[in-house]
This record gives structure tokens, C-alpha cells and sequence, in this order.
């Protein structure tokens, strides 16, 4: 690096925490804009979890059996659909090729990203799920345990969920895609999280089950942005 | 369609309320009855639910929701179809004044199909022990909220007014449609496995006074809605005729 | 402006252009320092937005390299970019937001702090007055473009790298805009620009590469 | 209309059978070009599918129990996601502009288009559930009564759904918009179908469902290329 | 060609436009006969691809209506449409089929035979031999822009309207297209056109019309 250009940086440009901070900030703002964005995550998981009784009868004993791998199952996929939205627009639009030349590391925006996403579609369902809980006679330690693996768990769909949505970045039909590439990633997140509830409701300890599902999200927080850089420079190239 | 079509005849004369001109003054003169009278409607049904009515020997203090929720559930299910029809009407006539009807009809069906879903497990858990049961009815009136939800998230995804107005009017049609399949799908569904393990119907016969502080409840609902309606009416009006006033200034 | 005092040198050796097993450029080498504007001209399909696209980092060369200040720009990586300013076909504008909240977003990735009372100086100046609040989506073409294009003025960066700029502008705009290329080169900026319509510039060095010959 | 443009036609114009024949065509020839369209819908079928034993500890009689409706949940789902690729791409490229400008009715143009998009994703479905009802511990019967219920019910699911996915044009975060709007249309569908399954499964005739399914494709038939028809003119306006 | 006996009219009467709230064209008067080229001008925003949509029925009016042979195009619908050739901003370019699987659907789509061997020709015409038989997304810019414009050599219909038609086009291509349209014309076809270039045209009618003046 020549001493010539470094020096060019004006004095007050912005802090890289400012620079990320205003990333995060423009993708709530956009979702915020459209409220049916934010809405449409969380309905969509209370509507296709409902689906179920409909399709069973609605025998009470079937549906606090079925309730963990449902409500689980329909995390994820509520987590999933979103997850084409996490880069596309950018990209359609040239914004993505702009932050591919700005001037902070890829790797710390991808980040960003991510957390706008998991704040827009994964948070609210750690909210929501027990009250569907309740729907399906789930009693109160399994909805606690349900919330609790939830928080964590879905923090770690967005992080793995990212390397899905930046493989399948500018491919036609990507929804679907997606679902294919990642949905076999989101399968111990799955196992610990449904676990941690099944656990529960036969009377064991679920303390095994989360602190597996804790590994993982840690793995995936090192790992994912990483993936998720990479991926993004390969798409644009 | 338009008023260019030529035709000679004089126009009905309705049609001269549906202009968003006349209506507005119309508007502001029905407000204050309809409001005061659904305050007093609804204060006296309350009043008989609370206080006249006899306690049930059955089920206790706790049936006394029914003059809530009965009312409530009616009219979730009589505003939905009124939005629709509005809707319709609104695509046949391109009339925008029935579109702002539908958008305005909408928060307040949606606000009493929240109210007996409410009422309703709340009266639930002492009756049959659980918040919730998969029973017919209930899942159609779940249904319902979920048909004003997309209606409401539509309507909120589009942000140019009149495309917005056109196409929640097409999905309120569906809908409408859709409702009744929905709920004797529904009613079929449930009855398949189960016996009538839970039945709304079975009330005790019901005691003419019950009848009578739920229909006043009703038509305290009724006056409610009408009020509420009409004042979201005009200030959909006054928002969107600032907007075309300004077309001719520039 | 920051970067007037400082010599800066974009450099490319001995580049090799391939797209889908077609060579488009092959061999190519120039060196623009302060001052200069590289017009690049060709038919359509003849490599110009690759070229473009190779000398911001976006695409890798197949051969040969892109040099700023003479090191590789891969290398500089985010020491390179904050330097460049790329505005390519796509416009890189949410259509859900404001101008002024877009520009607001583009001046903070290239890490430049936003002042609002300019920004909105230089949107009216663009023409651009009554449309500040609106979604950019309720702009037209040419609006939209002007969007995009309002960074040039917010922006104190000693590289421009503009893909059809002129691109839906209108004769106005179209003026406008190249003013500001002339006085930015006149102040010691390099551009590097391609575009179908005729541009004679007053600049101190203005050279004009055609691809495809 | 005057006599004079009437004329204008040239004598050797295309068909009406001809000019649908191709759009039909051409969409599946896109989808067949990306394979991983085709293929898409299809995995994302089985993939959801089985996760729900994972998420539920594999107990064989809580399994067949879910099978009818954890099978017709994830086959609406799944038709759901490709929806909203039925006209999103025509419509970003300006080819949709174009065919609401053709000299077709409109009306018959969508429902090639729907036609294409069940032939796509609806029909494989009714070829794999039967292989993932055995998984599931289904027997003979059920899985027969499972693809027949699934021949009529995803065409209903394309045609419905047609209405989402043209209400939807244009709208950022489609994805989750259509599922809210669409999920709730979809239920005397499910009810149906499901319940022609778990007819089967407790030993009663599955006909009433099946009839009633019948019932519901030949009224979606009628009624949604329509208001899908005049969705899509909204949308372009 | 079939429609050079004919006599044809394209009229607007009181025509008002309002987008987003805002008056674009007021009461809006003209009436194009065969041979004419109808040349919108006027600065970016000021409503030129409203207009041209509202003339293709694709936006319906605020007031006032537009006749084709004298009757409502709304109401002549498909019986207007099967006369209209529209080619707007976006290029109607499936990017997963090659040009010639394009032009063979958008022929179609107005109901005309596709001829392969003429289709060819054209589309080596107009420069695109090599990309024959790529995807489109592996073409230009301009390359892409041509493929649409092909529709203009192989389609037999009197009313053309194009939105910004030479955009992307290189010197080579604009000429061309220039020439496809004074051909047009003098042969009796009806053009309604915007651009923001220069265009000085040869034809039997040339009427000019500034938006937002
Ligand atoms: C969340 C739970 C509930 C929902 C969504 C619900 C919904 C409804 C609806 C939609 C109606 C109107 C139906 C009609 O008039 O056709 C209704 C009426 C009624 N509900 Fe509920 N309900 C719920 C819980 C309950 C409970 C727990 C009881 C008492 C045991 C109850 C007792 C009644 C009675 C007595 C009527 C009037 C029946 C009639 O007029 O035919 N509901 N409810
Ligand atoms: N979707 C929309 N909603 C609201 N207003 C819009 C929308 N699209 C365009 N407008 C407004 O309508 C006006 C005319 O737009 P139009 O696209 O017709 O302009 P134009 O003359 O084609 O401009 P250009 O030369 O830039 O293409 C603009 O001022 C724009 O702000
Ligand atoms: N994604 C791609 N895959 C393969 N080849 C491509 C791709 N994109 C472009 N090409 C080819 O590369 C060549 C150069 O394209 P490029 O976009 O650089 O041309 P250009 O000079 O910018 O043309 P225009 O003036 O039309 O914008 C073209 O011949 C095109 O066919
Ligand atoms: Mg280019
Ligand atoms: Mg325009």
C-alpha cells in the first residue's frame, strides 16, 4: 500500500461501527416501510401451524404429540421463506454490488444482514409459538423450553440460512432452491431444538439438548458470515 | 362506466350520494346519533347482561360473555360480507367512495372477530377446561381473521391507493366466496372422527331476557360499527381529496 | 477537495477480457493519472461494461492486472475501493426508500458522513425538488437515474467509473452531468466512462480507447 | 368496431389453440432449461417431509397417525412457494405487459399459465407422496386414495393460489404475502383431501371427501382464471 | 404489407394523466392518420411513459379516452391490440431462452407465424449471428435491446409505440432502427415515440409534442 492513498481517507469519515450500524438500521427501515413485511413472517407461521388440526382430526392427544416437530418444522420453513428476501433486493437493484466495494470488510456487513433478518423474521416467532403452543395443549415448562430453544435456534437458521440465500443469489425459481440447499444444514438445529421440547413433555431434562443447540450457534456464527462473503463475491463476479 | 358514456337519461338519484362530496356532509350529520345511541344501546345491554339477567344454574356467573360474544361473533362474520359487497360494488361501478367503504369496514370486523375469538376461549377454559378446541365453528371464525388479515396486509403491500382499493376488492370477492366452503368444509371435517364432544348450540333455552339484552347488545354493535365506519369514511375522504385537489394547481 | 494535492495512478498491464469463451479485449495497457478522462467507445457486445466492471474489482481478468497507485487492486481491496465510485447499468437505488434516505445509505458505505442540508441542495439543483420524500419507486426513469447519479456531488473520491452514464437523462441533465465530469477531471479526478451518445470534454487529458476495432 | 381494421388481420394468423399451445410451451421449456426448477418443488417436498420425524423421535404408530395430514400440509406448501414464480418473472421482463396486449383473452392466457405452473410442481407431487407415505407406515389403500386426492387437489391449489400470486405482482416480500393471503383459500382443499386419507385409514369410504374435492376444483376452475385475470390488469395498471 | 390498404386513426380526445397526485397532461387533443410519426418530447418526469402506456390501454386515463379507428380501445380490446406493436422500458426478453426462442413467443403472442429462416436473417441484421443461439443473459446490454427491437422487422402491424427506443443501441444500431422507422412510415404505419436523443425524421407526417411545458 503506497503512503500516497492511505492518507487520502478524508478525517471525518464515518466509523466502521456507524457505517454497519446504518446497514442494519436501512433494513429495518425498508421492512418497517412495507408492514406487511415484518407481519407477514409471523402470520405466515401462525397460519400453516393452524393448518395441521386441519389436516388430522382434532384429536387433543395426536396434537400435543404432533406439537413439537410441528411448531419446529414451521420455524423453520417461516425462517426459510424469508430468506430469498435477505440479499435479492439488493442485488436486483446494484445496491449489493456497492457494498461489495465499500470500504468495510464484506465479512462485517453480511453480518449485519443477517441480524436485520433474524430481528425481522426470527424474533417474533420466540414470541409467538407458545401461544400456538397453547392451541395444541402443549403445557407451560414445554412452551417455556419451546421459547427458549427458539431464541436460540432461530439466530442460528438466519446464520446458516445466509450461506443458502447468497448461493442462490440472481437464480430464477431461487425460493425453492433455497429450501433444497439449506434445509439439510437447518437438520441438527431441528434435532436439538424439537429435542429440547420432547424432552421436556416426557419428563427429562432438556439442559442437554439446548447446550448442543448453543454449539451449533456458536459454529455458525464464526462460520456462516464467512461462507455467506464468499458466496456473495462468487455470485456478482 | 364513466360519466362520459352519453346516456340522456337522469341518473338514480342514490347515485348522488355516492359521490364522495355529498357523502361527506351526510356523513358528519349521522355520526353523532349513531355514536350516542350504540353508548346507550350498549350500556343498557350491558346492564341486563350484568345485573338483570338471572345467574345461569348451569354454568354459573361465567355465561354472562354471551352477551358479548354472541353479538360480537354475529357481526364479525354480517361485516365481512358487508365489506365485500362494497368491494364489488366498487369494481362493477368504479366507484371509489365503495372501496373507501370496504378499506373502512375492515379494522372493525377484524376487531370483533378478535373480540369473540377472545371472549370465546376465555369463556372456554372454565366450560370445557381448554383455550382452545378444534371444533368447527371456532376454526371458521379463526379462518375469518386470518381472510381480514390478508385483506389488511394487501391492502398495506401496495402503496399506490388505487391499485391498493382494486385489488384487496378482489380478494375480499374471493373470499366472500370462499367463507361459507370454508365453513361447512370445516363442520364436515370435525364431524368425521369425533362425536359432538362439544357442542355451542346446546345451550339451555334461552331465557327471553337473554334475548333480549343480547339483541340490544346487537344493535348497540350495529350503531357502533355504523359510527366508527362513517368517521373512518371521511377521513379516508378528506386524505385523499387533498391529494386531488392539488392536481389541478400545479 | 481531499484528494486534489495527491498523485493517483490507475494502471492496467497487459489485460485479458474473456466472456462466455469470447476474448473481447486482449493485451490491453494504459495508465491515466490526475486529470484524465478514459472514454471508452465500441459497438454494442464489445466488452466496455466488462472492462468497466474488471477495473472496479467486480470481475476478476483473465489475465493481466487492474493497478491503483501500483499495487494490485485485489490486493488494496477495501484500501482501493475507498477510493472509487462505480455506478454501473443498475442504479443501486431502494425503491422503497426516499432519495435522501438512499443517499444516505450510499454515502455511508463508501464511509462519507451524511449532511443533510447538501444533500437536499443537490437534489433540487437535480431537478429533483418535489420528488425528496417519495418512495424513489414513484420516480420515473430518468428521476431514478438522477438519484443514483446525485453521489457525484456528495462524494469526495479521486476515482469515477460510470457505465453509460447519460443513460435516460434528459438534455438538461445530460449538460449538467457533464459539466461535473469536466470540473471533477479539471480538479485532478480520473474517470473512466463509456457511453453511446456523442461527448466532446474540456478536460486536461481525454482519451479515447475503442474496443472491438 | 370499423370494417376496416376488422380486415387487417392477416389470413395466415395463428390460432387461438396455437398461440396458447406456445405459451404453455415455453414455460415449461424455461423450467426445463434451469433442471433445478423442475427439480426444486420435488425435493423440497421430500426434504420438508421428513422432517418431521427427526423432529418427533421416530414412534411408528405417531407417524401414520400425522402421515395424511403432515403429507397434505407439505404438499400445499410446497405448490405455495413455486407460486410465486408463476408471473413474477414475466412481469419483471415486460413479457406480461405484452400478453395482457396480445390479441388473446386474457382469461385464456392465465390459465395456460396455471396450467404450466401444476404440470411443473403440482403433478410430480402426485407421483412421490405415495414413496413418502411409505416412510410414514402408510398402507395400500391410503396411499392410492392419496395420489388420487392429490391429482384433483393440486390443481385446485395452482388455480387458487393464481389469485395470490397475481394480487402479489410487484410487491417486494412476496414470498410470505402470498402464503397469508392464499394459506386461508386453501383450507376446504386441505380439509378435503386430508380427510379422504384419514377416511380411508379408519376403514369409511373416502368417496363423500373425493366428490367434495371435485366440487372445489370444478368452482376454482371457473372462477380463478377470472379473478386472477382481472388481478393481473390491476397490477400492470 | 396487409395494412397498407387500410386506412387507420389513432385519436386521443381530452386526455388527462395524474400520476402519484400529480397533473402530468391536461386535456390532451390529437388524431395520427397513416404516415404519421408522433414525437413525444419533454424533461425526465414529465409523463412521456405514462402517455405511451395510456395509448397502449396498459394504464387507463384520469379522463378522456384514446380511439382507435374511431371506437374506445377499451372496448375494442383485443381487436386493438391485435394492431398494436409496444415496446417499453423493460425488453418483454426471457433471459433463459435464446433470441430466437424470444422472437418465436412474442411473435405468437400477437398471433403471427414464426418463420425461422426470416427470423435468422433479421436477427443477423441486426449483428446478432453469433448470439443466435446463447441465452440471452449472456448477451449485452445492447445486445439484449436489439433482440427486442427484432419484433419491429418480423411483425406485420400499423401502430407502433416505443418508449426511448435507441437506448443501449450503439451509432450502428440507432441508424438502423431509424431507417426500420422513416420505412414505416412512409409505408403507412402510425409511430408514437419518445427519446431523449436527437431525431430528425424523413417521413410523410412528423408531429412534435413537449410534455411539461
Ligand atoms: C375461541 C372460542 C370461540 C369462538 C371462536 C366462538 C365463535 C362463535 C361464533 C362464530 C358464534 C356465532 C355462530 C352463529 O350464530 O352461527 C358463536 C355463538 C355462540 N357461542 Fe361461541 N365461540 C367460542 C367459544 C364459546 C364458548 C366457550 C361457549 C360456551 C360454552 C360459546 C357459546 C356460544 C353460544 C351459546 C353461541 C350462540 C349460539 C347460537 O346463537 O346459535 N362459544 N360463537
Ligand atoms: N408508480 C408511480 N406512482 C406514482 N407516481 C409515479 C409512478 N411512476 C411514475 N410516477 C410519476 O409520474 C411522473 C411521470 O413519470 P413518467 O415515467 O411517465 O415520466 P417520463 O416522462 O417517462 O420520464 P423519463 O424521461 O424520466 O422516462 C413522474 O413525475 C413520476 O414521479
Ligand atoms: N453473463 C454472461 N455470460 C457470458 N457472456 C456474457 C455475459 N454477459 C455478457 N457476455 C458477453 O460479453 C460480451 C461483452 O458484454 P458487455 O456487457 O461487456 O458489452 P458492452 O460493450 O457493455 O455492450 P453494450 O454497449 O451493449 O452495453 C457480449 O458479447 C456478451 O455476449
Ligand atoms: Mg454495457
Ligand atoms: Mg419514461
Amino acid at each position: 500500500m503506497t503512503e500516497n492513498s492511505q492518507e487520502v481517507k478524508p478525517a471525518k469519515a464515518l466509523s466502521t461501527f456507524s457505517v454497519l450500524y446504518r446497514i442494519l438500521a436501512r433494513d429495518i427501515q425498508v421492512a418497517l416501510r412495507r408492514q406487511s413485511d415484518v407481519a407477514a413472517v409471523f402470520f405466515f407461521f401462525i397460519i400453516a401451524a393452524s393448518l395441521f388440526p386441519l389436516g388430522s382430526g382434532a384429536d387433543p392427544k395426536l396434537l400435543s404429540a404432533m406439537a413439537p416437530s410441528v411448531l419446529w418444522v414451521m420455524a423453520l420453513l417461516s425462517c426459510m421463506l424469508s430468506l430469498s428476501r435477505m440479499f435479492s433486493s439488493d442485488y436486483a437493484d446494484g445496491t449489493l454490488e456497492q457494498m461489495m466495494i465499500s470500504n468495510q470488510p464484506v465479512v462485517l456487513i453480511v453480518l449485519m444482514k443477517i441480524l436485520a433478518h433474524w430481528i425481522l423474521s426470527g424474533l417474533p416467532l420466540v414470541f409467538v409459538a407458545p401461544l400456538i403452543g397453547l392451541q395444541f395443549n402443549l403445557g407451560g415448562a414445554e412452551l417455556q423450553i419451546l421459547a427458549a430453544s427458539l431464541l436460540m435456534g432461530t439466530l442460528a437458521l438466519s446464520l446458516i440460512g445466509s450461506i443458502g440465500a447468497a448461493l442462490t443469489l440472481g437464480i430464477r425459481g431461487t425460493g425453492v432452491l433455497i429450501a433444497i440447499l439449506v434445509l439439510p444444514l437447518y437438520i441438527p438445529v431441528l434435532v436439538f431444538g424439537a429435542g429440547a421440547v420432547n424432552a421436556v413433555s416426557i419428563g427429562m431434562s432438556p439442559n442437554g439438548a439446548l447446550s448442543l443447540l448453543g454449539a451449533v450457534l456458536s459454529m455458525a456464527l464464526v462460520f456462516a458470515p464467512l461462507a455467506s462473503a464468499a458466496a456473495l463475491k462468487i455470485a456478482l463476479e | 362506466m364513466e360519466t362520459n358514456t352519453g346516456t340522456n337519461r337522469p341518473r338514480i338519484n342514490w347515485l348522488k350520494y355516492a359521490s364522495p362530496k355529498t357523502f361527506y356532509p351526510l356523513a358528519g350529520k349521522l355520526i353523532p346519533w349513531c355514536a350516542v345511541s350504540a353508548a346507550v344501546l350498549i350500556a343498557y345491554g350491558l346492564y341486563i347482561g350484568l345485573l338483570v339477567a338471572p345467574t345461569d344454574f348451569q354454568q354459573g356467573e361465567g355465561y354472562r360473555i354471551i352477551f358479548v360474544h354472541v353479538p360480537a361473533a354475529w357481526f364479525s362474520m354480517f361485516l365481512y360480507l358487508l365489506m365485500a359487497m362494497y368491494a364489488g360494488l366498487g369494481l362493477v361501478l368504479n366507484a371509489r367512495l365503495s372501496y373507501m367503504m370496504a378499506t373502512a369496514i375492515a379494522p372493525t370486523g377484524a376487531m370483533f372477530t378478535l373480540i369473540a375469538l377472545v371472549t370465546g376461549s376465555l369463556w372456554g377454559k372454565p366450560m370445557w377446561g381448554a383455550w382452545w378446541v378444534w371444533d368447527a365453528r371456532l376454526t371458521s371464525e379463526l379462518i375469518l381473521l386470518f381472510l381480514y388479515i390478508g385483506y389488511f396486509s394487501l391492502q398495506a403491500a401496495i402503496d399506490d391507493k388505487n391499485r391498493a382499493d382494486k385489488a384487496s376488492a378482489v380478494l375480499a370477492l374471493v373470499g366472500a366466496i370462499n367463507v361459507p366452503i370454508i365453513y361447512f368444509s370445516v363442520k364436515w371435517w370435525n364431524t368425521l372422527h369425533q362425536g359432538a364432544s362439544v357442542s355451542l348450540t346446546q345451550a339451555p333455552a334461552m331465557a327471553a331476557i337473554m334475548l333480549k339484552g343480547m339483541l340490544i347488545m346487537a344493535v348497540g354493535f350495529w350503531l357502533y360499527s355504523i359510527a366508527v365506519i362513517l368517521m373512518r369514511v371521511r377521513c379516508e375522504i378528506l386524505e385523499r381529496d387533498s391529494k386531488t385537489a392539488m392536481i389541478r394547481q400545479d | 477537495m481531499g484528494f486534489l494535492a495527491k498523485n493517483h495512478m490507475l494502471a492496467a498491464t497487459d489485460l485479458v477480457g474473456v466472456r462466455g469463451g469470447r476474448l473481447l479485449f486482449d493485451k490491453l495497457n494504459f495508465s491515466l493519472s490526475n486529470g484524465t478522462v478514459l472514454y471508452l467507445q465500441g459497438a454494442n457486445g464489445t466488452g466496455k461494461t466488462t472492462l468497466l466492471r474488471t477495473i472496479c474489482g467486480l470481475s476478476k481478468p483473465y489475465e493481466g492486472n487492474v493497478n491503483w497507485c501500483g499495487e494490485d487492486i485485489h490486493e488494496l481491496a477495501e484500501d482501493y475501493y475507498k477510493h472509487l465510485l462505480y455506478i454501473g447499468h443498475l442504479p443501486g437505488i431502494k425503491e422503497d426508500l426516499t432519495a435522501l434516505e438512499n443517499l444516505q445509505f450510499s454515502l455511508a458505505l463508501s464511509g462519507t458522513p451524511f449532511d443533510l442540508t447538501q444533500a437536499t441542495e443537490v437534489l433540487h439543483l437535480l431537478g429533483l425538488a418535489k420528488g425528496l420524500n417519495l418512495p424513489t419507486r414513484m420516480l420515473s426513469q430518468g428521476q431514478k437515474r438522477r438519484v443514483a447519479l446525485a453521489r457525484l456531488w456528495l462524494q469526495d473520491l479521486p476515482l469515477w467509473v460510470l457505465d453509460e452514464p447519460f443513460t435516460a437523462l434528459d438534455a438538461n441533465a445530460t449538460d449538467m452531468l457533464k459539466q461535473k465530469i469536466e470540473a471533477f477531471a479539471n480538479e485532478g479526478g480520473i474517470v473512466v466512462m463509456t457511453t453511446h451518445q456523442e461527448v466532446a470534454m474540456h478536460v486536461p487529458k481525454f482519451e479515447q480507447l475503442r474496443l472491438g476495432a
